[in-house]
């Protein structure tokens, strides 16, 4: 149920045009996963869980949208920037990348815990969605929150195939895309400032 | 007896060289319906010449004045080592046909560097013209040497004249193909026709008579000598290499005395080719001489394959 | 115990002198005399040792093989192997290098202030040792460590006069030809080392029988590109015309005269003694390529009016000569005739030294020449034997050795190579007849060419009026130069006339190969060192010849001088000049003595000639004001080959270098591509 | 315990450095932190050489690889800091950069040093991957130091492409602890259990895994196609920096995807690991050996040289055996000479304030010493005798000649393109007619010492290897 979430929200942030809008959903995404950390604390009832769900809920939820929300105000671009793809290709690619997750070929993969196969396969195909979304968009926004949520379907992929890790790992991996996420909407903010835009294509100085 | 061979062998291509250019032109008159000089001619000429004063061009360097010497010296150095009536003398030294060949590159060699020592228009030109002819017709001369050192089993020139190769004629078409070839080489390397004038002075034909331009006296008899020396070489090698008949393969009075007879007839039969090629054919344009040669070369080529 | 520590101390001594001399002059850098001092002691005297070590390992027929230090690297063994060849071959060097050595000393004076002494005297040692490494090494990645020294040593000495900006390009040129060359050289011991499991020569040719026929010719073709660009056999010649003019003279002597020979030395270590048995095709197919080198080699020298690069496209030549008898050698090798083998090697051996002697002869005169010039032109030379007399001498000698004169060195050692290839085509019922006959034509051809060539060499140079100026400031070279050219003509009629005892040397020396020993003997020396080839096949002898020349020559001159004419007056006049007064532009030029050869083979030079003609009057074109022709050869083998293969690659690497585009978009697709790939490749 | 004294150094400096008003005093506690820092990885790295490895707590973990990585950072990041000290100086008499900025500099870099040790050391793959993770984070602005338009677009490729392959080797770092699920361990799992548990792998998911730690972790290795960011960070990173980034980082890198390779080896066989380093090395040196052949900017030339060079060694693994010890070399080798490259590299743009190929001419006669040692450097590193490069190329392609022939006839080849490319730049560099607006002065002997004393170690190394270097070197190959 809760990893539908996430996949949506990732196809959501595919086909939308409002910047607001993909950082909406990913503020729903980091959701759903922290409900997912919850859920499993309730299982267990090791605390470490409640500690890791809360900073996710903190990290992700609400700081990391707040940070875009700011970005996008200040520099007042409600609208992201184009896509390679248009919506309908955009879609089919979609329909094509979950198949692939989906196919015989990731058998091994989606059963290494084979009762929750079928969400191990969605984990999957939110990956690829994701990677798809940082290839497809030109928008420096539109690509951190595509990183963003691949590290969220990556996490999400370990916790169903029960490969949740120890406390000091989860900290430090969330610590760990905060601080790249500040970097990154540091230098986000640097390319408006030198290219007037935040649009990655607009950097074309380095080639050959 | 041994003695008198090796000064035999020693003085009979100077000596008797003068002797064939005159017969030459005497028969070339003949043919022209002309009296033409007597046949001793040549003799009195380079009499004449050695006892004349002489002037030596003012740019020239010691190798104009000392080149007519080495030329004159090579021709006799390689007259007295092949084979002209005695094929007994046995020479293991030098009677080596590669060291014929190089041999006489020395002379070219100096001849030519003579040429260009005066810095005139005419040595230039006359010498660059010899060493393209001379560089064109060493393989055609190697070869048609090679073609009869093979056969003969040895390139020892005296050797060669010694085995009686013509007595099993299988290979008697090879032979024949060879001397074509060598006759080809001899009008180059001594400057007859189709391949150079000895009679002209005229700039765009003369190849050899440009070289020596600047010489004259003693340096001029010296060289016009050796020229005819070489021709003389030249007649000997063809009439001992691939007819060897009559030469003397043992030592003795009628031996020798045949042998020399059978050298004259042979030179002889060479002067009455020579001047009747000379008066019969035009001089061939300068740039149509290398298929000459080629030809030439090709044509022992051929010979040599078919050696079997 | 202690007369078998005793060759091998002393090479390692030898070593050392260069060692010591290298590093001296990089700290003597300071002071341009001293280094150059120190660097010019320590190589003669290293010279003079070498010669005498590779005189004793070749007397005593030391067979050495032993191994100094150990290294921190598996399979990386300094490992030495000194038989005879190798000894042949460090005379070789010694020989060469000391006299190189004595001729640099004044030579490089003219560098003092300009450029680093101590950097130069530094790679000049660097150079020698590696060449001496090269020949003894017997350990492969040991021997590509010398090799590749000597060929970087040599790149720094021929860029050393940097500010020439063709010398730096030269150098380049020089220097990737090598590096691909040792490339093949790499891959080649590496298919030995696949199947042998080793690097070491002794073991490889131990087990060359574990080698596949088909991997063993593979291995000949690499190895015959590698070691053939070294040795400069067309069409892999392309950097020595231009590598030899822009080393300093004494430094382009040695190139020329011993560099180019390590790649023979190879080619015999590897075909005639490591590889054994080889099919026949190797040594047809190095008669072929070494009668396309004399010939092409000599052609192209005819062409050239730049004297170094003239007798660099002469090494090509040699080198192709030497070939001539190293590949009659390998066929006659694998046709079973052991004794014909060893002629064609003596011949091969014999020609290497002698045209070690004469080019680096060559080449030390022409640097005393260029020394006083200022030019590599000789279109501006002309009239030099006046003002630099002995200089000329010299250059004369050389020039009549290599062009095969009797009684110099380099006819003794055509002869033999003649010799053998007529045994060749002597051979009955054999398909490889023929190219016995096309290589003794060539052979023969290439004698002839020569002979022009230097006819013009000479005389354009050193003959006739002075064709600029500069001529008249011309002085006769220090006496050190001197010293160094007069050792080397000497040595040239030496060997020439001493050729049937170095022969009988040389034979020893190719009995020292394991496939040669016990051959009967070829070759008779008779008392008066006539070399004898075969059951008299074929004699000559060089001090009968000699002698007799000279009697001869003594005997014209005294009956011209004292008995025909005492009293004629000698008149010194000026030269016929058709009336108008003769200027040295009136003399035939270098490009115009050798026109009508190249217009007679311009099949396969390929020459343009471009006419310029311009007049008085425009409209009325009788009286021409000056006419200019320009007579070039165009370089084939770039045109056809090095140029389109470079324009491939590069056009392949533009096509490459858009991968890099700048879109970062388009980067992450190429990870999630590599990764879809990759998943789908395993599962 | 030497390995925490070493760390903390490194933070000591990073963390109190935003307070610290003056310059010299941020650069003599860095010049102390890394010396410092040499030592300690000396000493530990005969420990583990006579010890075998070394984990002083569970947290840490060095084996041999490690020791060797260690050591690697260690010497070129003394060079380095050195370095810096006087490059930053030069820049500020420019006044191209100010106070905050060398600060900035000085701290990031100790962060870059504490974290790239941290991930040479780190006992579970994670922390590992944080570390690494943390290098990207902490290399970024100093790539954008210069926070010109070029170095920002540099910077932001540099983020977001490394991110992306991080986190997919994040992903098949995680992969491998469905080893761990049979016995479900809790804690922290170290490198050691892992391996224990390989065993346990399903084979075809610890193929899937190693895929996505090769195109991972070989997107920071800088293998291609993954390798785009590369060129345009080094080349835009200030020249210490890029200094580090090609000669250091990679190898780190580098090591943890051989500690993964070790894991799958185990269940999958060596066959499968070994094509895909061997496909991706030839790829790698195939691209690099063509562009360089075209580059007109002598840092990318030596960025792309750097990929090169990386292919060699991934292939060298590839081969196995023999190829994998003279990799090992190799890697040693690159790290000295790559480095020393680009601090010369570095005097050469602040004499002529270009990175244009085209506008550098004479430099023999500008910068003597300089240009000697870039000389050398290139001779080295694309493998000419004496320097070891050579040494270990032969040995990388003798082995692949084994097995397989045409690939080391190949890559032979593309190492000749390689050279030419390389050579045809460099001989337009150093020879020629210096411009005249170049002015000839006195080269600041603290600019040369650092490259040059990198050069000599490497030449020292290619002519004798310490014994507890050769212990280390044949561990690692007995357990990679």
């Amino acid at each position: 149920m809760l990893l539908e979430i996430v996949f949506l929200t990732i196809v959501f942030s595919h086909i939308t045009r409002k910047n607001f809008g993909a950082v909406l959903a990913y503020s729903m995404q980091s959701l759903a996963i922290a409900m997912v950390i919850f859920n499993s604390f309730l299982l267990t009832g090791a605390t470490s869980l409640l500690f890791i769900a809360s900073l996710v809920l903190l990290v992700k939820v609400i700081m990391v949208p707040f940070f875009l929300a700011r970005l996008i105000q200040r520099h007042e671009i409600k609208f992201s920037v184009s896509t390679y793809l248009n919506v309908p290709l955009t879609l089919i690619s979609i329909a094509g990348l979950v198949a692939v997750a989906h196919s015989r070929k990731f058998a091994p993969l989606t059963s290494i815990v084979p009762a929750n196969q079928l969400l191990l396969s969605l984990a999957l195909s939110a990956m690829l969605l994701s990677f798809f979304l940082i290839i497809n968009r030109k928008g420096a926004i539109s690509q951190i929150i595509g990183i963003l949520s691949l590290e969220n379907s990556i996490v999400a992929f370990a916790i169903f195939a029960g490969l949740e890790q120890s406390f000091s790992l989860q900290v430090g991996i969330v610590s760990d895309v905060f601080i790249w996420f500040i970097i990154a909407t540091a230098l986000a903010f640097m390319i408006y400032k030198h290219f007037g835009s935040l649009e990655v294509t607009s950097m074309k100085q380095l080639k050959d | 007896m041994t003695i008198f061979v090796w000064i035999l062998q020693l003085v009979l291509v100077p000596v008797t060289s003068p002797l064939c250019i005159g017969i030459i032109k005497k028969i070339k008159a003949k043919l022209q319906n002309r009296q033409g000089a007597s046949i001793f001619q040549p003799y009195r000429d380079i009499w004449k010449l050695l006892h004349k004063d002489e002037v030596v061009s003012s740019d020239a360097s010691w190798v104009f004045r000392y080149a007519p010497f080495i030329v004159f010296v090579v021709t006799i150095v390689v007259g007295a080592s092949i084979p002209l009536f005695a094929s007994f003398v046995n020479n293991t030294g030098v009677g080596d046909i590669l060291v014929i060949v190089y041999a006489l590159s020395i002379g070219t060699f100096f001849l030519a560097l003579a040429g260009l020592d005066v810095g005139g228009g005419f040595g230039g030109f006359g010498s660059s013209r010899e060493m393209t002819v001379s560089a064109l017709a060493e393989g055609g001369f190697l070869f048609s040497l090679l073609t009869v050192a093979l056969i003969a089993g040895t390139t020892n020139v005296f050797s060669i004249s010694s085995s009686s190769m013509l007595v099993h004629g299988q290979s008697l078409l090879s032979i024949t193909l060879a001397f074509v070839g060598f006759v080809i080489v001899l009008l180059a390397e001594a400057g007859r026709f189709p391949f150079d004038n000895p009679a002209t002075h005229l700039e765009l034909t003369m190849i050899h008579e440009a070289m020596i331009l600047e010489y004259s006296g003693k340096r001029l008899a010296l060289i016009e000598w050796a020229s005819f020396n070489k021709l003389f070489i030249f007649f000997a090698l063809g009439s001992n290499l691939f007819f060897s008949f009559g030469i003397a393969q043992g030592i003795g009075i009628n031996a020798i005395a045949m042998g020399i007879s059978a050298l004259f007839i042979k030179v002889f039969i060479f002067c009455l080719i020579i001047a009747i090629l000379e008066s019969s054919t035009a001089k061939f344009r300068f740039f149509r001489l290398p298929d000459l040669l080629m030809t030439s070369f090709i044509l022992n080529v051929v010979a040599i394959s078919l050696i079997r | 115990m202690f007369n078998t520590l005793i060759p091998q101390v002393s090479f390692v001594v030898l070593l050392s002198f260069f060692g010591v001399g290298a590093i001296g002059a990089l700290l003597f850098r300071k002071n341009d005399v001293i280094s150059n001092g120190w660097s010019s002691f320590f190589a003669i005297i290293g010279s003079l040792w070498g010669l005498f070590f590779s005189i004793v390992t070749i007397i005593a027929g030391h067979n050495l093989s032993f191994v100094v230090g150990k290294s921190s690297f598996p399979r990386l063994a300094l490992s030495f192997h000194i038989d005879t060849l190798a000894g042949f071959f460090i005379f070789v060097i010694s020989l060469i290098s000391l006299f190189c050595s004595i001729y640099g000393i004044g030579y490089i004076k003219h560098f003092y202030k300009k450029y680093d002494i101590g950097v130069f005297c530094f790679f000049y040692h660097l150079f020698i040792a590696g060449m001496l490494l090269v020949v003894s090494a017997s350990n492969g990645i040991f021997f590509l460590i010398a090799w590749e020294i000597m060929s970087v040593a040599s790149y720094f000495l021929v860029v050393y006069d940097r500010n020439e900006e063709e010398n730096v390009k030269a150098g380049f040129l020089y220097l990737i030809m090598t590096h691909v060359g040792t490339a093949f050289i790499i891959l080649a011991l590496l298919l030995a080392y696949k199947f042998t499991g080793s690097f070491d020569f002794e073991t490889i040719k131990l087990g060359a029988g574990l080698i596949p026929l088909s991997v063993k010719n593979i291995i000949f073709v690499f190895a015959m590109i590698g070691f053939g660009t070294k040795a400069g056999i067309i069409p892999f010649h392309i950097w020595l015309p231009s590598a030899h003019p822009a080393a300093p003279s004494h430094v382009s002597a040695l190139m020329s005269g011993v560099m180019i020979k390590t790649g023979i030395y190879m080619m015999i270590r590897i075909f005639l003694d490591i590889l054994q048995p080889i099919p026949v095709w190797w040594g047809l197919a190095l008669l072929i390529v070494g009668s396309i080198s004399s010939l092409l080699g000599v052609l192209y020298a005819l062409t050239e009016h730049d004297i170094k690069r003239l007798l660099a496209y002469h090494s090509i030549e040699n080198i192709g000569i030497i070939l001539l008898g190293v590949g009659s050698a390998l066929t006659f090798l694998s046709l079973g005739m052991p004794q014909f083998a060893l002629l064609g090697l003596v011949a091969a051996l014999f020609h290497t030294l002698n045209h070690a002697i004469f080019k680096s002869l060559l080449f030390l005169s022409a640097g005393s020449v260029i020394n006083q010039m200022h030019t590599r032109n000789m279109e501006e030379y002309g009239g030099l034997i006046r003002y630099m007399p002995q200089t000329a001498m010299f250059f004369l000698i050389g020039s009549m050795a290599i062009s095969a004169l009797p009684p110099f060195n380099g006819f003794f050692s055509e002869w033999l190579t003649f010799q053998s290839l007529f045994q060749g085509v002597a051979l009955s019922g054999f398909y490889g007849t023929w190219f016995f006959i096309v290589a003794a034509g060539s052979l023969a051809f290439t004698g002839g060419l020569a002979l022009a060539c230097f006819v013009k060499a000479f005389g354009v140079s050193f003959l006739a009026r002075p064709r600029s100026a500069e001529v008249a400031h011309a002085k006769e070279s220090s006496f050190s130069l001197r010293l160094g050219m007069w050792a080397l003509a000497t040595l040239s009629l030496l060997f020439g006339i001493f050729s049937g005892r170095i022969t009988l040397i040389l034979q020893e020396i190719g009995r020292g190969l394991t496939i040669f020993k016990n051959v009967p003997s070829f070759i008779v020396v008779s008392s008066r060192q006539s070399i004898a080839v075969g059951n008299d096949f074929s004699f000559v002898s060089a001090p009968i010849f000699f002698s007799f020349l000279i009697v001869t020559f003594l005997l014209v001159m005294f009956v011209m001088h004292f008995l025909i004419n005492r009293n004629q007056k000698v008149k010194v006049g000026a030269t016929w000049d058709c009336g108008t007064d003769l200027t040295p532009r009136m003399e035939i030029t270098a490009t115009g003595f050798s026109r009508s050869i190249i217009l007679i083979f311009k099949g396969v030079l390929r020459p343009s000639i471009q006419h310029e003609t311009e007049y008085h009057d425009s409209e009325s074109r009788y009286l021409s004001r000056s006419r200019t022709v320009v007579l070039g050869v165009q370089d084939v083998y770039q045109a056809h080959f090095y140029q389109p293969l470079r324009k491939a690659i590069r056009t392949l690497s533009l096509r490459v270098k858009d991968i890099q585009s700048g879109n970062i978009n388009l980067y992450i697709s190429y990870i999630f591509i590599a990764l879809i790939i990759a998943l789908f490749s395993v599962l | 315990m030497e390995l925490l004294f070493l760390l903390s150094s490194f933070l000591v400096v990073a963390l109190p450095g935003l307070l610290i008003r003056h310059v010299g005093v941020i650069e003599f506690v860095s010049l102390t932190a890394s010396v410092i820092a040499l030592v300690e990885s000396f000493v530990i790295a005969f420990k583990v050489s006579s010890v075998g490895t070394y984990a002083p707590m569970s947290f840490f973990f060095v084996d041999a690889l490690g020791a060797i990585v260690m050591l690697i950072i260690a010497c070129v990041g003394l060079a380095v800091t050195i370095y810096s000290v006087r490059y930053l100086r030069q820049e500020t008499l420019k006044d191209i950069i100010g106070f905050t900025r060398v600060r900035q500099y000085f701290v990031l870099l100790n962060l870059f040093f504490a974290a790239m040790f941290f991930a040479a050391t780190a006992n579970s793959p994670v922390f590992t991957w944080i570390f690494i993770e943390a290098t990207t984070l902490a290399t970024a602005f100093l790539i954008s130091f210069y926070n010109k338009s070029s170095s920002i677009e540099a910077a932001w490729k540099y983020l977001i492409i490394n991110s992306v392959g991080l986190f997919l080797g994040f992903f098949g770092t995680l992969l491998y602890f469905t080893s761990l699920s049979p016995i479900g361990a809790e804690g922290l799992v170290g490198w050691r259990s892992l391996v224990a548990n390989a065993i346990y792998l399903d084979p075809l998911v610890a193929k899937i895994a190693f895929i996505f730690v090769l195109i991972g972790y070989g997107t920071k290795v800088g293998l291609a196609p993954m390798h785009t960011w590369l060129p345009d960070a080094h080349s835009k990173a200030p020249a210490p920096i890029s200094a580090l980034l090609s000669g250091v980082l990679l190898n780190v890198a580098f090591a943890t995807v051989l500690r993964f390779k070790v894991m799958t080896d185990l269940v999958a066989g060596h066959a499968f690991s070994q094509n895909l380093l061997i496909i991706f090395g030839v790829i790698s040196i195939l691209i690099a050996s063509l562009i360089i052949l075209v580059q007109k900017n002598y840092k990318r030339l030596l960025a792309y040289s750097s990929i090169e060079n990386m292919g060699i060694i991934v292939l060298g693994f590839g081969f196995g055996g023999l190829g994998a010890m003279s990799a090992l070399l190799h890697m040693i080798y690159h790290a000295l000479l790559k480095s020393a490259l680009f601090l010369s590299a570095g005097t050469i743009f602040l004499k002529y304030s270009s990175t244009k190929i085209a506008r550098i001419k004479g430099l023999l006669t500008a910068l003597p010493v300089t240009s000697v040692l870039f000389f050398a450097g290139f001779f080295a590193i694309t493998g000419m005798p004496p320097f070891g490069i050579f040494l270990t190329k032969v040995f990388i392609l003798s082995s692949g000649m084994k097995t397989h022939p045409m690939v080391a006839g190949v890559v032979m080849f593309l190492m000749a393109i390689v050279f030419i490319g390389f050579f045809n730049h460099v001989t337009s560099m150093v020879f020629g007619k210096k411009p005249s607006e170049v002015k000839k002065c006195e080269e600041d002997i603290w600019l040369v010492i650092p490259p040059f004393g990198l050069i000599a170690l490497a030449l020292f190394l290619s002519f004798h290897l310490p014994l507890f270097l050769t212990t280390l070197l044949n561990d690692v190959v007995a357990h990679y």
